[in-house]
């Protein structure tokens, strides 16, 4: 195993003078879950924002599947097989939760604009096939009985559930989760660990975690990398991360 | 769903209403027989819009005739009632207006609208039903007459572009002395556009040249970047066919850029509103042509009956108004009834008829024959300068 | 599956019936020619607020240009049924593919812009499309084009009107109508989930302005003149009023806004001088009391009556 | 004349009706800044301050000054009844709801004032001496001067307002974030309502200085004149006090460039495309920082 999905090299953002994130490098192997941590404001989200494409690195390499991502739109990108959530949600909020995941389906759609409005040829299979993926999908985040639900009406871990699956709808390889679980208590969060580890392997997916709460990344990644100043500080195994005099001294603040 | 059952009811209860509103307003077309003692004349003027005072001042003259007749009792004792509907300044809007006016009020003839653009637009929708339009105020000879037909149904009460336009450009030649013009025209008028168009071929015949022309827009308020340009042509008159609101600016815009020439101008000019805008001394040294002098004696009745009505001295449009007012009457007296075809024949038949502004004989293209003045602004005042008599063809 | 197609029938079979009976009215004199008339206005009315509704009211893009749109369309289909004698459907057509190429053209620069910027723009751009067919004198100028034959009839008017409903209906049903949602939704997530933002909001735009065009066709051909004065901002703003009376995002709301709007103006004919107060003020009042439109997001096939007739497949 | 004369006398030109443009345009960018509304009723209280004045002068027989004062108070009331009946009922519905009610407004302003005096335009008496200057081939006219002189006085004193005064700075604050705003103490109901009441009294001094500069007014005169100084307000950035002045006078420049030198009907156009070409290449126009929307 342990074929590398995606290679990031001397990635730097600049915002007006302003390095947001500075020489960055990284990669993920096929399979892995892998966590990035770090204080608020180290630039974490600004590294997703990089993978996606919302941002393009002043300079760097990223590579994806062998191939390079850098000055590909974030739909281009998504197509090539990296999905997202985001750290504050951004649900169709007027839509129901089922649209929510339907519209995910969308690269994978064949049918064209002619058979859209004639409602002909592969129409119909194919909204029918999406349905029930859907639905399906749905399920297994224990939403199946909201899917007719207007999405902004779900209560909140709800909604943090809604956007995963809406993100594995689009079928990536590489599945970016941004704190997923702020805003949860100590049970939904460790719901939703479960749920993460499990759609691994349900699904065969490679998946990049963002958290602010380290022992909860602790517990469930098998790598970790710690940002700071957008700079990164340690990375490796838990317990190695758990044991840096580095990590200690960024959460805990102070001189060591 | 966010919506309570019950707003939806009420956009379903709304929606119902309004479709079985719109069928019993349907039907009401039916039920609107006409009674036996009136004789039912549509008014398809601008209420609204952009030309609405035109409208609204053809409409006040032509009520105004219309009220003396039924004071004085009527047509046969049939008294004239007036159905007035608004094309909102719009083509479309005028043949809705005129479909409304023929089959839902079943009028026994159209008068108006003041735009030529909106009676072209109703002329088919009126040929089609043979419900004659007398138009009081277009002048454009499109109007009645096109592609070389004259168009049955369709009739007008007061002179056409070309006799204007020759009228201006033999004045600017023989009486000024031009040898050279600018032409100034109203891009978004059939009007404007159609007596430039003459001026200049009537102006060119007599030796003189165009030098320059531009074009406005109905409604603009600053005229100062075209007549900067305009000043540099130095041309010995300047040609401005259009409609009194923009002709009052320009006037006093020209005058206070230093332009000093002889402005002309045509019908579109003769309203008070001109002076008041432009003020007297710029108005100094500008000519129009229009179809009355209100020094006139035989215009005098007219002006004394209007003003006593609106409490305001009547403009151009009002005259014409007014004209098409009497011309209409006099027509339904000759047809003996309120049969459309007899009205159009009627109209069609009319001969040294004696309207307010002058003397109408109705040609066989449907156009009066009718005196044209200029009038020359002075000190305030309004001279005439000249009065033609159209040659009868 | 077959559920789908078979409720496009129940609703063709419905739209037959009531073209049916309303030119049975017709034919008996019942519905007089003024009703026939705006009857057919509020059909070509319902088309621009449709179209503008799928550019606005699905996609989220603030257009106020659709006059514009209607005006191309218009002036291409009297150019070639006047000057060129090409059948009336062909020139419909033509109309219409001009007035989206034009749509395409323009959509590329400007949906980049967002919000108010774009509504004054595409204002702007329509204000331009209006003044240059003023200055071409080859279609009358500021004057107008006269005299165009007449062939638009109310079965014209109904079945274009018919086929625009359906292709829009079946358009925002899809996954590219979706992408379209997506947009108006929130436009960085449905990049996210992989939906080309530009390309969506270009198909919206092309196909909402050639229906405006087609509209446009079917509106010159019914009134044998017509002038750049019909097409101005303000009448952008009447299809805008329209479509938000009615209900952004819902086709039925599009209908009922254009019936709504259309019926007004005709019903208040008789009284000229206070009917523009009359409408500003329910316009007014309207807005207060639903200012989401007469039917919001929602169609009238999802209310409790049809939802019976129209049994829905699966679970939508 | 010569070009260079005739090009000097197309740019005093378009100052002077760019100055207009400009004064209108201060209060729709004062108004846009704070609720984000494009008030397409903004014109037309622009046309009653024009007929306030009017009747001032004509019925109530006062001198210009106090028209102006007059006609300020009369439709700066105009403003904040606006506001409170037709706009602060909606401040929570759907944006687009509020912008047809201001479409709304618009239509009911326009059409009352038609039924009420009538749409026959109406002549301006002539109350401020309008004396020429004459600079070789060049005419420059004092109401020229005046309006240029008082638009640009009513920017500075705006300027200080929103900048200085406490005031200002609940302006500043309610536009940034309303409820944040309201949260720190500030009433952004009496800010809005203030902010209504100065757009529209700038609007009634446009009116009259319209009124006594071209000597006539009708009820639709507001329409273009409002739907350019909207333009004018985008092109110099909306919400930028100093950006509306700026935007103004470009945008009557170029009408006075194109008018003289191309033709007169293409002026509508080339103003439009300017606009258009100004969003696409700095979308926050001419005087705005560009924001990006956080991820």
């Amino acid at each position: 195993m342990a074929a590398e999905l995606m290679r990031v090299e001397d990635v730097s953002e600049v915002f007006g003078g302003l390095k947001a994130v500075s020489d960055f490098n990284f990669y993920i192997n096929k399979g892995e879950l892998v966590g990035l941590i770090g204080p608020n404001g180290a630039g974490k989200t600004t590294v997703f924002n990089l993978f996606t494409g919302v941002y393009q690195p002043t300079t760097g390499t990223i590579t994806f599947n062998g191939k390079s991502i850098v000055g590909l739109k974030p739909y281009q990108i998504t197509q090539r097989g990296i999905a997202r959530t985001f750290q504050n949600i951004r649900l169709f909020s007027e839509l129901s939760v089922l649209d929510n995941v339907k519209i995910a389906y969308h690269c994978h759609v064949k049918y064209g604009l002619l058979e859209t409005v004639l409602r002909m040829g592969r129409y119909f299979q194919e909204e029918k096939e999406i349905e029930e993926e859907s639905m399906k999908l749905l399920s297994v985040f224990k939403l199946d009985d909201k899917a007719d639900e207007m999405a902004k009406n779900l209560p909140y871990g709800a909604q943090r559930r809604l956007e995963i699956a809406r993100a594995l709808a689009a079928k990536p390889k590489l599945l970016l989760l941004d704190e997923p679980a702020a805003g949860m208590n100590p049970q939904e969060t460790k719901e939703l660990m479960d749920m993460i580890r499990w759609i691994r392997k349900e699904f065969g997916l490679t998946v990049l975690l963002i958290e602010h709460d380290m022992n909860l990344v602790m517990g469930i990644c098998e790598r970790i990398y710690v940002l700071e100043y957008g700079m990164v500080i340690a990375s490796g195994h838990p317990e190695e991360i758990k044991k840096n005099p580095e990590v200690i001294r960024a959460y805990l603040g102070g001189g060591a | 769903m966010n919506f309570s059952k019950k707003s939806m009811r009420l956009a379903g209860a709304l929606l119902g209403t309004m479709l079985l509103g719109g069928v019993f307003a349907g039907c009401g077309g039916g039920g609107n027989e006409a009674k036996s003692d009136e004789i039912k004349i549509g008014a398809n003027f601008e209420m609204t819009g952009n030309v609405a005072n035109y409208g609204n001042a053809t409409l006040e003259g032509l009520k105004l005739a219309i009220k003396e007749t039924n004071d004085a009792g009527g047509i046969n004792g049939k008294k004239i009632k007036l159905i007035e509907v608004d094309n909102k300044s719009e083509a479309s809007e005028s043949v809705n207006a005129a479909t409304k006016l023929i089959s839902d009020d079943k009028v026994k003839l159209i008068v108006g609208p003041a735009v030529t653009a909106n009676v072209i637009a109703e002329s088919q929708v009126a040929t089609d039903s043979k419900v004659p339009v007398l138009a009081p105020d277009a002048t454009s000879p499109a109007v009645t007459v096109e592609n070389g037909q004259v168009k049955d149904f369709i009739f007008r009460s007061c002179f056409i572009d070309p006799q204007q336009g020759d009228v201006m450009a033999k004045f600017a030649v023989d009486n000024l002395k031009a040898k050279t013009a600018v032409i100034y025209i109203d891009n978004s008028s059939d009007y404007s556009k159609s007596l430039g168009q003459v001026f200049k071929e009537k102006f060119e015949a007599a030796g003189g040249t165009v030098v320059m022309q531009e074009a406005f827009l109905q409604k603009d308020q600053d005229f100062k970047a075209a007549l900067t340009k305009i000043k540099t042509a130095n041309a010995d008159v300047i040609f401005i066919p259009a409609y009194y609101e923009e002709v009052g600016k320009i006037v006093k815009q020209a005058r206070e850029l230093g332009i000093t020439q002889p402005l002309l101008g045509t019908d579109g000019w003769d309203d008070f509103k001109v002076a008041d805008i432009a003020g007297a001394d710029a108005l100094n040294n500008t000519f129009f042509s229009t179809h009355y002098s209100d020094k006139d004696e035989s215009v005098k009745a007219f002006i004394d009956a209007y003003n006593k009505e609106y409490k305001h001295a009547p403009n151009v449009f009002a005259a014409l108004g007014y004209d098409a007012g009497k011309l209409l009457v006099d027509a339904i007296k000759r047809a003996g009834g309120d049969d459309p075809v007899k009205i159009k024949d009627a109209l069609e038949a009319t001969k040294d008829l004696q309207v307010g502004t002058g003397i109408i004989t109705m040609d066989k293209n449907h156009n009066p024959i009718k005196q044209a003045v200029i009038l020359e602004n002075k000190g305030g005042d309004r001279v005439m300068v000249a009065k033609i008599m159209p040659e009868a063809e | 599956m077959n559920l789908l197609r078979r409720n496009d029938l129940i609703m063709l079979a419905f739209g037959i019936v009531v073209f049916a009976v309303l030119q049975g009215l017709m034919e008996e004199g019942i519905i007089g020619s003024f009703w026939k008339l705006n009857l057919m206005l509020i059909g070509i009315n319902i088309i621009m607020s449709v179209s503008l509704n799928l550019i606005n009211g699905y996609t989220g893009q603030f257009s106020l240009g659709h006059a514009g749109f209607m005006a191309v369309g218009a002036y291409v289909g009297v150019v070639l049924t006047t000057n060129f004698h090409v059948p009336f459907l062909g020139a419909l057509l033509a109309g219409g593919a001009a007035a989206g190429f034009l749509g395409f053209l323009i959509g590329l620069p400007t949906l980049r812009l967002r919000g108010d910027y774009l509504a004054i723009a595409t204002l702007g751009l329509g204000e331009i499309i209006r003044i240059v067919i003023m200055n071409i004198e080859y279609v009358g100028g500021a004057a107008g084009f006269r005299n165009i034959p007449h062939y638009t009839n109310f079965a014209w008017v109904f079945f274009i009107m018919l086929f625009t409903l359906f292709f829009i209906k079946n358009f925002v049903n899809s996954s590219h109508g979706r992408a379209c949602i997506a947009i108006r939704e929130n436009e960085i997530a449905a990049e996210a989930m992989g939906v080309n933002t530009t390309k969506y909001k270009i198909m919206a735009f092309t196909i909402g302005a050639a229906f405006a065009g087609i509209a446009g066709g079917l509106f010159a051909h019914n009134y044998y003149i017509i002038s750049p004065a019909s097409f101005t901002f303000m009448q952008s703003f009447i299809f805008l009023i329209m479509v938000v009376l009615g209900g952004l995002g819902s086709i039925t709301g599009g209908i009922a806004g254009a019936f709504f709007v259309t019926f007004i103006s005709a019903a208040l004919a008789n009284w000229p001088e206070y009917r523009m107060i009359i409408f500003a003020l329910l316009l007014i009042l309207l807005m207060f009391y639903r200012p989401q439109g007469l039917f919001g997001y929602v169609e009238i096939t999802n209310m409790g009556i049809f939802r019976k007739i129209l049994k829905r497949g699966g679970t939508a | 004349m010569e070009l260079s004369q005739q090009l000097l006398q197309q740019l005093i030109n378009g100052i002077s009706l760019g100055s207009i443009y400009a004064l209108i345009a201060l209060g729709y960018t004062m108004i846009y800044g704070i609720i984000k509304l494009i008030n397409f009723a903004h014109g037309d209280i622009y046309m009653v301050g024009a007929y306030v004045g009017f009747f001032a002068i004509t019925q109530a027989q006062v001198s210009i000054l106090p028209a102006l004062l007059i006609s300020m108070v009369v439709t700066g009331l105009l403003g904040m009844l606006v506001e409170k009946l037709a706009y602060k009922p909606l401040r929570h519905a759907p944006r687009i709801s509020i912008l047809i009610t201001a479409i709304g407004v618009s239509f009911f302003l326009e059409y009352a004032s038609m039924y009420f005096v009538s749409p026959t335009p109406r002549t301006f008496p002539e109350v401020i001496d309008n004396v020429a200057f004459h600079v070789g081939d060049l005419v420059i006219n004092g109401q020229q001067l005046l309006i240029l002189g008082i638009t640009v006085v009513l920017m500075a004193i705006l300027t200080y307002i929103v900048q200085k005064t406490k005031l200002g700075k609940a302006m500043r604050a309610a536009s940034f974030d309303t409820e944040t705003a309201q949260l720190m103490g500030v009433n952004a109901d009496q800010v809005i309502s203030f902010t209504f009441v100065i757009g529209s009294s700038l609007a009634a001094v446009a009116g009259v200085l319209v009124g006594v500069y071209y000597n006539s007014i009708d009820p639709l005169m507001g329409i273009m004149p409002g739907l350019k100084a909207f333009v004018a307000a985008v092109l110099g950035g909306i919400g930028i006090l100093p950006g509306a002045v700026v935007g103004g006078l470009v945008l009557g420049v170029i009408e006075a460039l194109v008018s003289g030198f191309i033709s007169s009907t293409f002026r509508d156009a080339a103003a439009f495309a300017i606009l258009i070409l100004v969003l696409l290449f700095k979308p926050s126009g001419l005087f705005g920082k560009n924001t990006n929307e956080k991820v």
